[in-house]
């Protein structure tokens, strides 16, 4: 990672300080999966006019925590004839992976501890003038996304099954054709903000909500496709073809049980929440408030703490309509799904591109 | 300091995967293990101050490229690769010639009289805007061009891969 | 603080690995495959001349390699895939003929 | 150059030339009728033109002719340079409407005679494009340029003496022809290089002021020999010994190409050339004697071949090569106008009397033997009336025009005294009595007495028509057409008819021109004004006149006597023998043939040996094949094919082939189609590559 001006860094504070966000993440990350399960439960069994699991705990509360037992002391079945050690990696390459882009995110400004500035992100730091972070991080979250159909792709070869295969070769497919749509999506906003950095591309929004990337830079198209693209790429309905339950048992993962199923389904929420927080701070202006515009007067402390209110509200909301649409749309067919996405949202993307750029050079 | 610990970590798994990717058997092994090459390769990148190529690295290459192999060894269900004798002329000529060609290679490059800067990290960075104006100033035409060519190799592809009706 | 040739080195040791996997390889896809890996010696071979001499001309050529390597994944690919059909094997040595 | 206005030379050929090119190219579409408005519509063009182009010639200052006209450069090597361009004077004017005009009226008379042959279109088309290399011919401004009319026309002569080349004999007398050309046109080419050493130049006009300034040569030099080289393509192009052989084969051709080309316009060529180049030979006085001796012996000597032919064509073929001999003598004794004068007049009754005797063949359906002709003077009356007076004018009967030529002819050889000698004078008297006994001799074989009816088998092999039907029909399209010339039965029952007036009228017109046309050039003794030797004058005395006052060898004085009396007297007398022994052959030819038509066979009995002789031609054909063309033949066959052909270059070519297959059966192992074994070679090659870039390295 480049480090700008490493001479003004003390290497161990910056391990130690990233050692510890990374843990803090990592637990708030994986128990925010854990309720999202939940939450998608309760809210699709609302929608179905269901209850719900609503027998662990108040209200079905501790149920997240029953099967993570549940799945811990499962036994760990591994079929004859699969091809082992990328049967065991598979799942694990999906898991790491979708936990790694989270750590590009930034959810925040800095806060001033003990006379350290920590930024609000596991790979920033302060380099004395300001925040330092990574010049790519959009593209590095691209990159490792795009690596993520491995551990698809390779689940579904090494368990050796007919549903696997068929069940990874779509998401491979899938995964390809989509991450087109969704890269070029986004260079909408990466013209508006000048920067591949996300906090650049944060600030650039800063101000009052007429200034997101949505409303003020007129990206709700490119909004529109790059979330249909996001969806596709976390294999969610009404994209879930790699899963399908009714033609593929249950798709690249049908060999797999307890740890290991557990592993690609946590993978698939972090995911989720990945794809959450990238549309917020690409098109919502990140933890910028609404209300910046016209100053309310606030206490200090709400200073401190709205950054990440505001940033889970929306990340929250996105999360909302990930559920929401599982329980209203059916699924595609799978040559839909292709031209859906090869003659409808890439010639989209490419206008909206040519569009952008002609507003902005038009505009400097 | 720091750089060459980062560059012995990331050469050190350059060489052990690409040797990795020389000694397996398995079309699969193979593919992952030039994967991870490759992502050493990008980190290699960012060392010496390119971070878009090595961004585009991971994403071209590991991402769409390898992908695309591991898709096709997948669907062409490349098993263990069998060890049939062909021609004698790559193991009689070639690796001898190999060998030279690596031997000269060393020889110059790491003899002293071959005056190669040393490098720090990050003393020369090359921000993205710099690439993207050079991309579309003085190499404009070779931009189109290899645009062009895409163009071709795509319907080259599709026209190959079309299975045609009798 | 280390001296520009340990990368080109480098360069020079992956490329050599992608020949002799070239020369040894039977399945066609890998033989591809090897293709790949010297041109990502090569690859960084520009990246460090870039910054051996400060110019970004290295890098873009590093991007227009990407740009050909893709191609020639795809055009190759689809190559493989047809010989495969008609050939039903995928080892070099038994791809010897123009015509079956 | 010269002021003088501008004709657009380059029509007249050219005219041809087009009607050439759209029926050999498309006219095989054609209706036949359209074929034959194509074909006389240009030629006539080119006639008309070519009228005009002569009325402004007149109007022209005596000092802008010669008229030159360049069109382009067409070969330009450091400092030699030939120009594209026409000459224009009085002899090529004179050419000119020889050409144009007769070549014109035989066309028309082609229309007709070759109604129901088979390669209509490709008939006109050559004869067309035998009229564009004439006129190329005998209006280019240069050597070279001339060549390439003087090959044309050697390639029409070609194509259509093997019109009809289904037939063996066809075939064979136009490739005799070819290669007899081609000899002369050797020698007429080593003349040019000689021309070039010399001079650096071929147009017309330098090459005569070089020369004029050259003194007359006595003894052999190069001017001589460039004559004498000239002399020999003239020879090979005009049928003058030794390379007279060609012409009466040549008469397999349609009867139209006989009259055209074989008698009035091509093979007059050689005497045009030496015309033309009449500056060189007077430069040469040996290479002129040397031109009187030739034209004298080849006159006497086809005359005596003629008078015992019995194919009617063979008689007018050996009539013309020694009547293209007189020309020649005319020119060796320096007296070109009245060579030239011969030519004119020639032309027309030579012309005539070939279209009459095809009329005759026609009527005959196809028969040629005068054997079996006779009493055809009240069947065919046209023909004969116009065969009559062309009969008259050659044998020299006054006033036709036959008369004057020859008569000057004669005269001059006696009385020029540098050039001349009695000899000639003597041969040329003796030739006369010749001719006049043969064409006497056929006049009244075909036309009085009683129809012979012809014996079958010997009258197969005569006749240019009798072919089988197939090779008139050429190029199928014409298979359904029988001939009227093919029938047996058509031809010799009394069904003789006259033909049709296309013919005729060309018959007519020829008829009253071999008549009139001598009145042009009537000698002074005469009471005339010879006005067509004044009108020559310029050509010639422009030149000569130097040669005769630098004449020393042979004792001169003026060559004009002292006292002109005298002279004419002389001349009347010339022109009396002359007379004398054109009526003395027509007494014999009457007595052998009308009277005791028996005895001709019975003196061909007593003097056998002489009559075998003359009948096969002195065996010329056959000395030549035992001398030349047997051990060229034998030469080729046994060394050139089999040695060098054969041993060398097919053993070259194949061991070139056997070689390069044994090495590529090595090589090819390289070839092995495994992908790796070329990687292999790739990767030394790379290794050879870096390595030597780094020596490369090194050495700076």
């Amino acid at each position: 990672m480049t480090i700008g001006g490493s001479d003004k860094l003390d290497l161990t504070h910056y391990i130690i300080f990233a050692i510890v966000k990374i843990a803090l993440l990592l637990f708030i990350l994986l128990t925010a999966v854990a309720y999202i399960v939940l939450m998608e439960r309760k809210v699709i069994a609302r929608m179905q006019n269901r209850w719900g699991p609503n027998r662990v705990g108040p209200f079905g509360l501790l149920q997240p925590l029953a099967d993570g037992i549940k799945f811990i002391l499962k036994e760990d079945i591994i079929p004859d004839n699969v091809y082992k050690p990328l049967y065991i990696a598979a799942p694990m390459i999906a898991l790491i992976l979708s936990l790694v882009s989270i750590s590009l995110i930034p959810f925040g400004g800095d806060w001033k501890i003990a006379g350290y500035h920590i930024p609000l992100e596991a790979t920033a730091f302060w380099n004395g003038a300001g925040i330092q972070d990574i010049n790519i991080g959009l593209l590095i979250i691209l990159g490792i996304t795009s690596i993520g159909v491995y551990g698809v792709a390779l689940s579904g070869w090494s368990s050796n099954s007919k549903y696997s295969l068929l069940g990874s070769l779509r998401a491979g497919a899938q995964l390809i054709s989509y991450e087109l749509a969704l890269g070029l999506s986004l260079i909408g906003v990466l013209i508006l903000a000048g920067s591949l950095s996300l906090r650049q591309i944060v600030d650039a929004q800063s101000g009052s909500i007429l200034h997101w990337n949505f409303f003020g830079g007129f990206q709700f198209v490119a909004f529109f496709i790059y979330i249909m693209a996001a969806y596709a790429e976390t294999n969610r309905i009404p994209f879930d073809l790699p899963e399908a339950e009714t033609e593929l048992v249950a798709g690249y993962h049908t060999e797999y049980s307890a740890m290991k199923f557990a592993m690609f389904f946590m993978a698939e929420y972090c995911n989720m929440v990945t794809v959450g927080c990238l549309a917020t701070l690409l098109f919502f202006g990140g933890w910028h408030s609404p209300l910046d515009g016209l100053n309310i007067p606030v206490p200090g402390i709400w200073l401190l703490v709205s950054p990440l209110f505001w940033f889970f509200i929306k990340v929250f909301f996105f999360i909302f309509l990930y559920i929401w649409i599982r329980g209203t749309l059916p699924r595609f067919r799978y040559d839909q799904l292709m031209a859906f996405g090869w003659k409808f949202l890439l010639p989209l993307a490419i206008a909206n591109i040519v569009v952008t750029s002609f507003v902005v050079a038009l505009r400097s | 300091m720091l750089h060459t610990i980062l560059f012995l970590i990331f050469a050190g798994i350059c060489v052990a995967g690409a040797l990795n990717f020389l000694l397996q058997h398995h079309p699969v092994n193979s593919a992952l293990s030039l994967i991870v090459v490759m992502g050493a390769l990008a980190a290699l990148f960012l060392l010496l101050g390119a971070e878009f190529p090595a961004a585009v690295q991971v994403i071209v290459y590991a991402g769409a490229v390898m992908v695309l192999f591991v898709f096709v060894i997948m669907l062409l269900n490349a098993g263990v690769e069998e060890q049939t004798r062909g021609s004698r002329v790559a193991s009689i000529l070639g690796i001898p010639g190999l060998i030279v060609f690596f031997a000269l290679m060393y020889w110059t490059l790491s003899a002293p009289r071959s005056q190669m800067a040393s490098v720090h990290i990050g003393d020369y960075y090359v921000p993205t805007q710099a690439l993207g104006i050079a991309l579309f100033r003085e190499f404009l035409l070779p931009f189109e061009v290899t645009s062009v060519l895409i163009l071709i190799a795509i319907m080259g592809a599709v026209v190959l891969a079309r299975r045609e009706r009798h | 603080m280390i001296p520009l040739s340990w990368y080109l080195i480098l360069g020079a040791i992956l490329f050599a690995i992608g020949v002799a996997s070239f020369l040894v390889k039977r399945n066609i896809i890998t033989i591809f495959m090897s293709i790949e890996l010297m041109l990502n010696a090569v690859n960084l071979t520009f990246v460090a001349f870039a910054a051996q001499w400060h110019q970004v001309s290295g890098q873009v050529f590093v991007f227009f390699v990407m740009v050909v390597a893709a191609a020639e994944a795809a055009v190759g690919l689809a190559i493989i895939l047809a010989v495969f059909r008609s050939r039903e094997t995928l080892n070099v040595d038994q791809v010897n003929l123009l015509k079956l | 150059m010269n002021p003088s206005p501008n004709f657009n030379l380059w029509l007249i050929p050219v005219l041809p030339l087009i009607g050439s090119a759209i029926n050999g190219l498309v006219g095989k579409r054609f209706p036949r009728r359209l074929v034959a408005t194509i074909a006389l519509a240009f030629p006539g063009a080119a006639f008309a033109y070519a009228l005009w182009v002569v009325s402004q010639f007149a109007s022209l200052a005596q000092a802008q002719i010669p008229h030159i006209e360049r069109l382009f450069p067409w070969i330009e090597a450091n400092g030699f340079r030939v120009d594209y361009g026409f000459y224009l004077d009085q002899l090529s004017v004179t050419m000119l409407l020889v050409v144009t005009g007769i070549g014109f009226l035989i066309h028309i008379y082609a229309v007709g005679y070759m109604a129901e042959e088979g390669g209509y279109y490709r008939f006109f088309s050559y004869l067309n494009l035998f009229m564009f290399f004439m006129l190329t011919l005998i209006l280019a401004h240069s050597y070279l340029l001339m060549f390439v009319g003087w090959e044309g026309v050697g390639l029409a002569s070609y194509l259509l003496i093997g019109f009809f080349f289904l037939k063996q004999s066809a075939a064979q007398a136009g490739k005799k022809a070819f290669i007899t050309n081609r000899v002369g046109d050797f020698g007429f080419l080593i003349g040019m290089f000689l021309l070039i050493k010399h001079f650096g130049t071929l147009d017309y006009d330098k090459v005569f002021s070089a020369v004029a300034q050259l003194p007359v040569e006595t003894s052999v030099g190069f001017l001589t020999a460039t004559a004498l080289l000239m002399m020999f393509g003239a020879a090979g192009k005009s049928a003058q010994i030794p390379l007279y052989v060609w012409l009466p084969d040549a008469m397999e051709g349609p009867t139209p190409v006989s009259a055209l080309i074989h008698a009035a316009t091509m093979v007059t060529a050689g005497v045009y050339m030496v015309a033309r180049s009449n500056a060189l030979f007077l430069h040469a006085p040996i290479a002129l004697r040397v031109v009187a001796i030739i034209g004298a012996l080849t006159a006497i000597f086809a005359a005596s071949i003629g008078l015992v032919q019995n194919d009617i064509k063979r008689v007018l073929a050996y009539s013309t090569v020694s009547q293209l001999g007189y020309m020649f003598m005319a020119l060796g004794v320096a007296a070109f106008s009245a060579g030239i004068f011969h030519l004119v007049t020639h032309a027309f009754f030579k012309a005539l009397l070939f279209l009459a005797a095809g009329s005759v063949i026609h009527g005959l359906g196809g028969e040629q033997d005068m054997r079996h002709m006779g009493g055809l003077r009240k069947l065919i009356p046209w023909t004969f009336w116009t065969m009559t007076v062309a009969t008259f004018a050659i044998a020299g009967f006054p006033p036709l025009s036959g008369f004057f030529s020859k008569d000057e002819i004669l005269w001059k050889a006696f009385s020029d005294r540098t050039h001349g000698s009695w000899v000639f004078w003597l041969i040329g008297w003796i030739t006369a009595g010749m001719t006049s006994f043969y064409m006497f001799r056929l006049w009244f074989m075909t036309f009085f007495g009683e129809r012979r009816a012809p014996v079958h088998e010997e009258h197969e092999p005569a006749g240019g028509a009798h072919l089988p039907s197939s090779a008139r029909a050429d190029h199928g399209h014409q298979s359904g057409v029988q001939s009227a010339h093919g029938h047996g039965d058509h031809g010799h029952g009394g069904g003789v008819h006259e033909s049709p007036w296309i013919m005729l009228g060309p018959l007519v017109v020829l008829a009253i021109g071999a008549a009139l046309v001598g009145f042009l050039g009537v000698p002074e003794a005469l009471g005339g004004s010879n006005r067509f030797d004044q009108f020559m004058a310029p050509v010639f005395h422009s030149s000569s006149e130097p040669a005769r006052s630098a004449e020393n060898f042979a004792a001169t004085e003026p060559q004009k006597s002292e006292n002109p009396e005298e002279e004419k007297s002389l001349e009347l007398e010339l022109a009396a023998a002359s007379v004398a022994i054109a009526l003395s052959g027509f007494g014999l030819a009457y007595f052998f043939y009308v009277r005791r038509p028996e005895l001709p066979d019975r003196i061909a009995n007593n003097v056998r040996g002489v009559y075998r002789t003359l009948l096969n031609k002195y065996w010329v054909d056959e000395a030549y094949y035992a001398t030349v063309i047997n051990p060229i033949v034998d030469g080729s066959r046994s060394v050139l094919w089999r040695g060098i052909d054969v041993g060398v270059i097919d053993a070259i070519v194949n061991g070139v082939g056997t070689t390069s297959k044994g090495l590529s059966g090595v090589t090819r192992r390289m070839q092995s189609g495994s992908i790796r074994s070329y990687a292999g070679w790739v990767a030394i090659g790379a290794a050879c590559v870096v390595g030597f870039m780094i020596w490369m390295g090194l050495r700076i």
